[in-house]
């Protein structure tokens, strides 16, 4: 098979994110904020949101080292987040653990991730899923003001 | 009597074996359990075609090690059923978890002027780290009496458990005695003192269905290879919370989350408490020894040692010489039979057993204050698995028999 | 080039698998090794004839078991040379070994004021027991640096250690660098200064001849499984004296002399410090594997690996992109090969020559210190053992290229 | 096989003197004594010797619990090394736990031992051999004034 199943995993876009993260700066101002890492290679995501009084998500930044896969799934998961309510940000984090891990969603649920379903095949890489989990991971953390912690639980 | 749980001629070669010319019958399961080959080959599978580490690894074998391994731990979560598979820690054997609770846990709640409650009947196991614990912290260390039958003193324990005990630690079933504590009674006392229960459940996972959720114990540890499991495996099961606010065991790797040259965080629950490499092939085989026992059912294998129980013990205590320890009543007697043949010494009983082919065990079952308790030395025991048939059980009291005649014969009998 | 060392096709048959349709080409053997199936069969045949509990048993299996068991500690005695059997405990690995010296000896002797000395290259196993033993003592934990080349500092190592230090921890052979410390100069050192040295031996026992007593260490620990031993067992060196001299470890079966209510007393080394069960079996396919390895001659195996590094080293650092850490000098170096790929993160190296059938590690390889000292957050790592070859160099190399042309087609690296 | 095998162990002369041991009483005074146990079932002995000035074992005494091995093992031992020196008892001791281990050793250092030399056959029941070179260990740790210790060591 060579490197031809790469292409499942390395596709343009998330290729794409991973050059060219969005949100990956620092926030002046935030309310919610965790330091998450990915115990397998030691790769670290600070996350940093703003939400609104009325909890939507009204900025969002990511800084930290990490693969490709966990620096695009980052950058693409902001992007999906970003206008959204703190309820709606829970439901789709949701989404993407559960696709991750290879449980049926709704077509809706899997559309409202935009890019970021384009990770579903990642299940076809196990040892790469908590890449691509750990942002959503660190999502779902910060917006129920859970303690930073030291590492991501099992996806 | 009891159906024939499993096809010993193919899952238990090692049984299929002569020892001094006569037919091997292993009556030393409390001390070890023989390997079903499925056990085995689940060994030999995972050597020879996923062996990675586990965790760390992004290649094909690593992710398919660390699979396996996990899916062990989710079955042993299931088969105690813990709530989560958080709950449960691979040790090295029950003496390993004893002791992780008793440097952690102990180490952290106990201070001077608490009191440690365990009970008279302990394997050194489940008392020394406790004894060692109260000597270091200026704690007492009190233990729980039996009734004249071998059981716990259920009206001993309510007395000596206080509101300053901090931890009771008690064995879910005795490795000497034969008898089955208690432990839901157990637990409620120590919660409603403050106290925490430890159950060493060395004895009892092997041979009969646990729910430590049921039982509502806040840490329970075993062996596997007590219950058909490799050596160097075994669980120690602890509540979330309880873990969560622990200390870490060891040090090293897999159980860190961020390394700087003067401090260090944790990994999450269970890695926290698995530092290094642990037994992989060995939680691997454990899984598939849970495999076994549940495709032959926990009930079925405690009822089958009941009917051999049933029918092996009445014959032993008529056997004119023979004492039997703990409960006289076969219903109240689990497969673990401590016995004494006339004033022989058991070592020398043993001996004239092991020349009729019968392995049984002889010594003080490292139980040493239960022997001081007792008045005894030492005990043989006889104890039952779920391969153990009225044959065997026959065996043993013709062994027995010419063993009492061989020394009769002599002589002169050992003080 | 090398000749063949040991007959993989038979030996090894995991290694005659396909992984994602490539031919596997395992190179994570400082994780872990693969095990020749004279080890598996060694654990075959232990489970099915002779399993049974050790030291206390009277009947013909449990003297069978203990034979074997103490027979494989008397194999690894000889295989690292030590003076007496006595000096030899079995652990779980490396891990257990190194928490079981800070714990006993480390917890017994370093007060407020004293210092330990480690260096920066430490495997977590072996720096975060001395870290967490500094904090609770108030003593100091220093590092000792290493060379341009990745070497340790043996100038700054004769900086760090003075007569205020009470222990100095180095591991034998890093498992990132692909060095070998001077430990024989580093004991000197530290004896001089009336410190003990504790050695770690993980990555050096299963790929060099490894002399305790020449080399003078007063603790020296491994881990079966990277020597192609069985998971969850290792090896703790000790001197004898010194091991006396220590409280136990753990406490429980088999480790006790009497025991009393209020107190207990020990047995005498080496079980005084092993509590419980232990691996049994594990112990005696450890055995099997020195066996293993002393047939084909320790001499052998590291000449083996010099030559796949002379050829594979130099044609790693002249690919364009590859950076190679530790020296460059493949003379001075050991098959431990950490390498970054132009500005690619490691994981995403390691997934792509899985995907070629080439199994090698990513991550920061259990050192975050060392990983912080070099400026990384990770590396790619490959690892050799005795049946790689030089078409697995090949593979790599080939794989490598193909990795870097595979991320360079596509529009963009990762940061 | 059956029990036939055991009555090579259990000789005439062994049953006669676990059943009536020599020596088997306290001292009264005593120069040199140990408290051994044997790790494999827990029997324990005390013995104490009274040496003369000039190192000759005046009087020797054990008490303690035992299999029949162990027990009839003592009684053996102590009759053998009455009257001897210091010397004579450390090398009949260690033919013993040499014939013990299947060492060859002279017929004349055998016949030392008297009565004893007829455990040589234990060695045909490894699990025993602990039982009988316990009371032979600990006088030879006896002699040396080692200090008491809690079990024999690998024999
Ligand atoms: C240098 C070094 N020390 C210690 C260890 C720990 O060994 P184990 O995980 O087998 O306890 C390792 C292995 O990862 C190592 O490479
Ligand atoms: C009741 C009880 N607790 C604890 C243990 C210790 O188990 P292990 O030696 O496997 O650690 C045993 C086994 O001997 C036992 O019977």
């Amino acid at each position: 098979m060579g490197l031809s199943k790469l292409n499942s995993l390395y596709r343009e876009v998330i290729l794409d994110h991973a050059d060219h993260p969005h949100h990956k700066h620092a926030l002046a101002e935030s309310t919610n904020t965790i330091t998450l890492k990915n115990p397998t290679c030691g790769d670290v995501i600070n996350l940093e949101i703003k939400l609104t009084p009325d909890d939507k998500i009204a900025d969002i930044g990511f800084t930290g080292d990490g693969c490709t896969i966990s620096q695009s799934s980052a950058s693409m998961m902001s992007d999906a987040v970003m206008g959204k309510s703190k309820e709606e940000a829970l439901k789709m984090a949701k989404t993407f653990s559960d696709m991750a891990i290879g449980k049926e969603h709704p077509q809706a649920d899997l559309d409202e991730l935009q890019d970021a379903a384009i990770l579903s095949n990642i299940m076809q890489f196990p040892a790469r899923i908590k890449c691509a989990t750990l942002s959503w991971w660190a999502l779902q953390r910060a917006l129920l003001e859970e303690t930073d912690d030291t590492s991501e639980e099992e996806s | 009597m009891a159906q024939k749980l499993s096809d010993t001629q193919t899952d238990f070669p090692i049984l299929n074996q002569e020892v001094n010319d006569e037919r091997l019958v292993y009556l030393d399961n409390a001390a070890t359990a023989q390997k079903p080959n499925q056990v085995v080959e689940a060994l030999v599978h995972f050597y020879q075609h996923d062996n990675a580490n586990v965790h760390r690894g992004v290649h094909t074998l690593a992710e398919r090690a660390t699979a396996a391994y996990e899916d062990a731990r989710h079955k042993l979560q299931h088969f105690i059923h813990a709530e989560k598979p958080t709950e449960v820690i691979f040790t090295k054997g029950a003496t390993d978890g004893l002791n992780l609770v008793a440097s952690t846990y102990g180490e952290a709640n106990v201070k001077a002027g608490d009191e440690i409650v365990i009970s008279i009947m302990e394997h050194h196991s489940n008392l020394i780290p406790w004894q060692q614990l109260a000597i270091k912290k200026h704690a007492t260390l009190k233990y729980i009496g039996l009734t004249a039958d071998g059981e716990l003193d259920m009206a001993d324990a309510a007395a000596k458990i206080t509101d300053k005990t901090k931890i009771v630690a008690v064995a879910h079933a005795s490795n000497v005695m034969g008898t089955v504590t208690p432990v839901k009674a157990l637990v409620k006392l120590a919660h409603d003192h403050g106290a925490i229960f430890v159950g060493d459940g060395a004895q009892a996972v092997p041979h009969m269905p646990v729910d430590v959720t049921d039982l509502d114990v806040d840490f329970y540890a075993f062996s596997g290879h007590k219950m058909m499991g490799p050596t160097g495996i075994g669980v120690l099961y602890g509540k979330e919370d309880l873990l969560q606010a622990m200390p870490p065991y060891q040090y090293g790797g897999e159980m860190i989350g961020f390394v700087h040259r003067d401090n260090s965080t944790w990994a999450e629950l269970p890695w926290k408490f698995e530092a290094g490499t642990q037994n992989i092939a060995g939680a691997i085989g454990l899984g598939a020894a849970v495999d076994y026992l549940n495709n032959i059912g926990m009930d079925r294998i405690q009822a089958h040692e009941q009917d051999l129980v049933n029918y092996l013990l009445p014959k032993m205590e008529a056997m004119p010489g023979v004492t039997v320890y703990g409960p006289q009543d076969p219903a109240k007697h689990t497969g673990v039979i401590a016995f004494n043949l006339d004033n022989l010494h058991p070592h020398d009983v043993a001996t004239a057993l092991d020349m009729e082919g019968v392995a049984v065990r002889a010594g003080h079952h490292c139980a040493q204050p239960l022997m001081e308790y007792l008045g005894l030395v030492a005990t043989a025991r006889a104890s039952l698995y779920l391969y153990n048939t009225q044959a065997d059980a026959d065996k043993l009291l013709t062994a027995l028999q010419e063993t009492k005649e061989f020394f009769n014969h002599g002589t002169v009998k050992a003080k």
